[in-house]
């Protein structure tokens, strides 16, 4: 496959003083489910916030394959086949499940997102994402009542509604119920490898049962990068952070 | 000789600018602690210089109006915080503006039902009410007076803003909305505090100009349009960004009434655009 | 819920109420000229429901596109043989523009700043127009605008009942167009940034560019009303873009309530009513409409026409539940 | 229409804004005031409205019918003015008079006269008399023209010596055509003109227009705005000290209401012109300070007598004509010759300005005030208006 691969040089972030990234090197290959773990405050969603296009780096590039995408802007990315979830249930709670989905699916469709002389287009490829989701029958009600669970499906089947390339998931199972768990992470692993996700997930369970490859990252920097199984097998992880939990 | 012009519009400037500056002082902080648009507050120097024309009609004497214009002003504040605005905080930015907005017409209307409806003198108190000599030029030395009396109240705040646990929540507080819940403090008491004391300096910005301007009732809410600039220009939540915006807007104002006079209005608008294409959140503001 | 947030179908049965109104209010108004004033100022505060009420954006400045498209309106008039129509339709296209300007300046400002800067420029545009005194007369105003009549020949605007038919006319189009905007694509993309914009960002949309296009249409309807406001005066006062406009318009709008077209409507409607039946009663009237702002805003925090709905939505299902055993909702 | 329809369809609302002004009765003459009374211009609504009203009661008819007056609140807003009067006309009224404003004036003015009726107001603006004047509307102050060859002339007759003269000018029609006037006598007297400061019309400090005044070392300072401005630029002028060495001139000031307002230790020495004062002995001033004391137990203040003099002249032309007709109404104003609050008056008829007397006014110590309202003597009293070519009048 010819698909480009998404790619941090040498990325930094700063706020004031505070360094939250510092010389991260990544390069996600495409149909990889791809995670990033590491302690609170090691600079994940950060890392997500800067490959997706919500912050702009203080150094280094974000490419695209051979593309320097480092200054476009979020919903540039979209367009390029770039979408995400958020850690925090990021959704429209006053619109409907459906509506929800549906202005997903429409962002990726220039021309529909500015007519303004008829109704919304009945069209749009909605009801298999609610399908997948497993959201079908809840589609006509507000988001904002959705049990949680539920608005973490909602999450991952709006960041789907562009079809893109690319899926980052920011810790799709915070907070999900025992059930919902499982359905969830066969709905992550059933991405790959016709798309290409990007995962951050504190549940070390799933994590190194359905990702391809894995990077540590403590501090700031990526401190380790491997195989499920090259990961458990680190020592300077074990240490870092998994300690005893495996 | 051009020279010397300038040393005074910046002079002016200064003066204008210690008035603009205890105008906004409260509009910022009340701004910074609840993200509370308060349109009723060029009311508070509407009342701080109908107090002082009221109090030097009865007593002759502008001293004690210097006491009862603050003093009037910080009740109002107080009387309106707890019967009307708190009811708004948690309400969207529409509702607080709208209410707001009608309680300065309604001190508007009520000014001009009390008194009527034309200008009023305030004489200057008869201590300061000569001129002193700079060089060959002259300048009041009433306003001089008021340049003094802004800038002991501005380091006296100051002291109190830095110095005291109360102050320092109070600042905390006003650049960043968390802070004063976390540090543990009564967030209605800081409301009211705040409220009772940037009431009062808006108050002592009516009394003090008072006998500079004389007192008509439409000029709270021109006060609350220069407030607004100030506040924007010195960025919100700032003590220092008032003083800063408010001497800033001053000098401005009196700069350009030399250079381009028919358009000094329009350049303190003109500077407050820019200020906030370049830096957003204001000259001291965080964003 | 009751808001413009809440998608409706179109057209629905307001723009049939709007309709009946808008033909009844010559006959119940004791004149034709308040009816006229009613609806120009009813598609001004139109502006201000529609950014507010689907877009989330509190502009202070549409007294400044009310304005332009006032003096617009004039120039057009005064200084070339054009038709009413064309008048006014290039008027608020001038506004639209105008209003694009200004919002590519200020939308990458939110919340409070972004007030803040929408009230500067409207500042800013008073002072230009008494700058410009050989163009816009200054604090005198343009006057002696003619009224020509509608397209080429056809529909003289001689009498007033003429004037109020074109400008209700107007009116009507400029509210089907509106609730047109709102149920359409581009009106949930609208409604979705007014949700949540990070959201919408992270979605594709371009949230600055959409909030500017909106800002223009907003400077349109403003524009319109300016424009209508020229036509049925025969002059541009300096008022038209004093930022006592600006004030005016958000006031109507929340007043009304932004949650639906028909809230600027009855906003402006309430305003210009009870301003003119108050104002021969007690030159302190502007202190009776604080107190009912207050009050509103207080009691009726979805406004006169949103509380209203509530109300028939609440008869409504009461009158369901009464008729059929099983509950409506769950 | 049938009213029990009309009241159900739009319940209280028809008779919220049920039309005050009643429709025409044979017995009397419906006469409608535009003041605004809210708004920017209430402060002089107020009063002229009073003074109007004062005016209406005091005649009680015209042309044998009695007087119905309705005055109607434009907020400060030429459009709302112009919408009232056409409201007011549509429903058979022809008579207005007032306006607080030049802006409205002018609009009321175009409309008026469109729709056939008669219009007495008091604008400031050449214009009314001039290249927007026309055959149904009346003027009665001096405009600037007037307030600057009455004032500057005899000042500068008096006052030979002060020769270097600076003007403070408010940045707007009626500014400038004081200014463009002013500029045009000190030419002619060959004085020097050392610069002028404009300020904007929200404008409210003014220390910064002072200290550029000072800095050129004028011999005079001339302040060329009006209302409030007025005020606080010669009130900021005199806390300057400029008095010293100085001559305070304002040509065009509202006289008593503004002394009140500064207060006679600023006025002492100041030179003012003014269009009205209640000390002038005339028959006309006679009646119109017995009405005010009686109304108010204060002196007359210019505003008032501005409102008091439209509503004499509409009952004055009413009289001599012995018709309410617009045309014999029209006929009788223009040659008009009545005893007004300046003493006699006579209406111009190739511009519709009435001609009278304006003052050269000089503030009193407060020792020598004969009483509180005492603050000015009268040093000339002139006639002093450009002929109907000049200002551009041609009557359509």
């Amino acid at each position: 496959m010819d698909r480009p691969g998404i790619i941090a040089e040498n990325v930094g972030v700063r706020f004031g003083g505070f360094r939250a990234l510092n010389r991260i090197d990544l390069e996600i290959t495409p149909g990889n489910l791809h995670s990033i773990i590491g302690p609170n405050g090691a600079g994940k969603t950060t890392l997500f916030n800067v490959l997706t296009g919500r912050l702009q780096p203080s150094e280094g590039h974000v490419r695209l394959g051979v593309r320097d995408i480092t200054r476009m802007a979020a919903h540039g990315r979209v367009h390029l086949g770039i979408a995400r979830s958020f850690q925090v249930t990021n959704i429209f709670h006053n619109l409907t499940v459906a509506e929800n989905i549906r202005l997903a699916v429409q962002a990726v469709r220039r021309a529909e997102s500015w007519t303004f002389w008829r109704g919304v287009n009945p069209d749009l490829n909605v009801e298999e994402i609610l399908a997948a989701t497993g959201l079908q029958a809840r589609a006509a009600d507000r988001a904002g009542t959705l049990s949680h669970g539920a608005q973490r499906a909602l999450e991952i089947g709006m960041a789907l509604g562009s079809d893109p390339r690319y899926v980052f998931l920011d810790e799709p199972l915070a907070g999900v119920s025992i059930d919902d768990i499982h359905r969830i992470k066969n709905l992550i692993r059933s991405l790959t490898p016709r798309r290409t996700v990007v995962l951050i997930e504190h549940n070390m369970r799933v994590v190194l049962d359905i990702s391809d490859r894995i990077t540590v990252l403590a501090q700031g920097e990526a401190i380790a990068e491997g195989t499920p199984a090259d990961i458990r097998a680190n020592p300077l992880v074990r240490a870092a952070y998994l300690g005893a939990s495996v | 000789m051009q020279g010397q012009v300038i040393l005074f519009q910046l002079l002016n400037g200064i003066g204008i600018g210690m008035i603009y500056f205890l105008l906004s002082v409260g509009l910022t902080m009340i701004f910074g602690l609840m993200r509370f648009v308060n349109f009723a507050h060029g009311t508070l120097y509407l009342v701080g210089a109908y107090t002082a024309y009221s109090v030097s009609l009865l007593t002759g004497s502008m001293w004690w109006a210097l006491a009862f214009g603050p003093l009037a002003a910080a009740v109002i504040a107080l009387i309106s915080e707890r019967l009307i605005l708190r009811h708004t905080y948690e309400m969207p930015h529409e509702a607080q503006i709208l209410v707001t907005f009608a309680l300065a017409l309604i001190f508007q209307e009520s000014i001009i039902l009390i008194f009527d409806p034309l200008a009023k003198n305030v004489p200057v108190p008869s201590l300061l009410s000569g001129i002193v000599f700079i060089g060959s030029f002259v300048y009041p030395a009433y306003r001089l007076a008021v340049v003094f009396a802004a800038a002991v109240i501005a380091i006296l705040l100051w002291f109190a803003l830095e110095r005291t646990r109360f102050g320092a929540a109070l600042r905390a507080g006003s650049e960043s909305t968390e802070m004063v819940s976390l540090l543990g403090i009564n967030v209605q008491k800081v409301f009211m505090v705040a409220f009772l004391v940037g009431g009062g300096l808006a108050g002592l910005a009516g009394t003090l100009s008072a006998p500079l301007r004389g007192v008509e009732p439409f000029m709270g809410s021109e006060a609350l349009g220069v407030a607004f600039v100030v506040v924007v220009v010195g960025g919100i939540g700032s003590f220092t960004g008032a003083l800063l915006g408010g001497l800033l807007i001053g000098v401005v104002q009196s700069m350009a009434s030399s250079l381009w006079p028919e358009g000094a209005r329009l350049m303190i608008y003109g500077a407050m655009a820019l200020v906030l294409l370049v830096r957003p959140a204001g000259l001291m503001g965080r964003s | 819920m009751n808001t413009f947030s809440a998608y409706r179908p179109f057209p629905d049965a307001t723009t049939g109420a709007l309709a009946i109104v808008l033909v009844a209010l010559p006959f119940v108004l004791p004149s034709v000229t308040l009816a006229s004033e009613l609806v120009v100022f009813a598609v001004g505060a139109l502006s201000c429901t529609f950014l507010l009420g689907l877009v989330g954006l509190l502009s202070f400045g549409q007294g400044l596109f009310f304005g332009i498209g006032a003096y617009g309106a004039a120039l057009i008039l005064l200084h070339s043989n054009s038709g009413s129509l064309v008048a006014v339709l290039a008027a608020a296209a001038m506004a639209a523009i105008a209003a694009a300007i200004v919002g590519f300046l200020s939308v990458r400002r939110r919340g409070i700043y972004f007030v803040m800067l929408t009230l500067a420029f409207a500042q800013m545009g008073y002072f230009a127009m008494l700058a410009l005194k050989n163009v816009t007369g200054g604090e005198n105003g343009l006057t002696g605008v003619p009224r020509p009549p509608i397209v080429a020949d056809l529909g003289v605007l001689a009498h007033p009942q003429a004037v109020y038919a074109f400008l209700a006319a107007i009116c009507f189009l400029a509210f089907v167009l509106t609730q047109r905007v709102a149920s359409s694509p581009l009106g949930s993309v609208l409604r979705a940034i007014r949700e949540n914009d990070i959201r919408a960002d992270a979605l594709g949309y371009d949230v600055r560019l959409f909030k500017i296009a909106a800002l223009a249409f907003g400077g349109f309807l403003a524009g319109l009303a300016g424009a209508m406001h020229t036509i049925f005066l025969g002059l541009a006062p300096p008022n038209t873009i004093e930022p006592e406009m600006s004030e005016r318009l958000v006031i109507m709008a929340i007043i009304g309530g932004t949650g639906s077209p028909m809230g600027a409507l009855i906003g402006a409607g309430f305003y210009v009513l009870l301003a003119d039946f108050l104002s021969t009663l007690w030159p302190r009237w502007l202190m009776i409409i604080a107190f009912l702002m207050i009050a509103i805003v207080l009691f009726l925090p979805n406004g006169l026409w949103g509380s209203a709905e509530l109300l028939i939505g609440r008869w409504k299902s009461h009158r369901a539940r009464a008729v059929s055993p099983e509950p409506v909702d769950g | 229409m049938n009213i029990s329809r009309r009241t159900a369809l739009l319940g209280g609302a028809s008779l919220l804004a049920s039309p005050m002004i009643a429709r025409a009765q044979t017995n009397k003459v419906e006469v409608v005031g535009i003041y605004s009374l809210s708004g920017t211009f209430a402060n002089v609504g107020d009063l002229l409205n009073k003074g109007t009203v004062m005016a209406f009661d005091h005649y009680k008819t015209a042309a044998g019918k009695q007087i119905n007056y309705t005055l109607l609140d434009d907020q400060g807003d030429a459009g709302r003015a112009v919408r009232r009067v056409q409201e007011a006309m549509g429903q058979g009224v022809r008579h207005v008079v007032g306006c607080t404003n030049s802006a409205i004036a002018l609009a009321v003015a175009k409309e008026v006269h469109a729709r056939g009726g008669i219009y007495i107001h008091m604008a400031g603006a050449d214009e009314a008399t001039g290249s927007q004047c026309n055959k149904s509307s009346f003027r009665w102050p001096g405009a600037s023209y007037t307030a600057i060859r009455a004032t500057l002339e005899p000042f500068m007759q008096a006052n030979p010596a002060a020769k270097r003269w600076y003007t403070i000018t408010g940045q707007y029609v009626f500014g400038e055509s004081l200014l463009t006037n002013a500029k045009a006598v000190m030419q002619e007297k060959g004085l020097t003109n050392l610069g002028n400061s404009y300020h904007a019309l929200s404008e409210r400090e003014y220390s910064g227009y002072i200290t550029a005044a000072m800095a050129t070392n004028p011999d005079v300072l001339a302040v060329l705005n009006f209302g409030n401005q007025t005020v606080d630029v010669v009130r900021q002028a005199v806390s300057f000290g400029l008095k010293r060495n100085v001559k305070i001139v304002v040509p065009w000031c509202t006289g008593l209401d503004q002394y009140q307002a500064w207060g006679s230790d600023i006025v002492e020495g100041v030179y003012f012109g003014t269009n009205y004062w209640h000390g002038v002995e005339s028959p006309g001033n006679r009646v119109l300070s017995e009405v005010v004391r009686a109304k108010t137990n204060n002196a007359t203040n210019y505003l008032q007598a501005c409102g008091w003099a439209v509503a004499q002249m509409f009952v004055e032309s009413a009289n001599k004509a012995g018709s309410l007709d617009v045309p014999d109404l029209t006929r009788a104003m223009e040659g008009l010759t009545y005893e007004g609050p300046t003493g006699t008056e006579t209406v111009r008829a190739a511009d519709h300005q009435v001609i009278k007397n304006y003052y050269l006014m000089r503030g009193k110590a407060r020792s020598a005030m004969r009483d509180a309202d005492d603050f000015a003597e009268i040093l000339q009293a002139t006639k002093a208006f450009m002929s109907p070519e000049q200002a551009g009048c041609k009557m359509a």
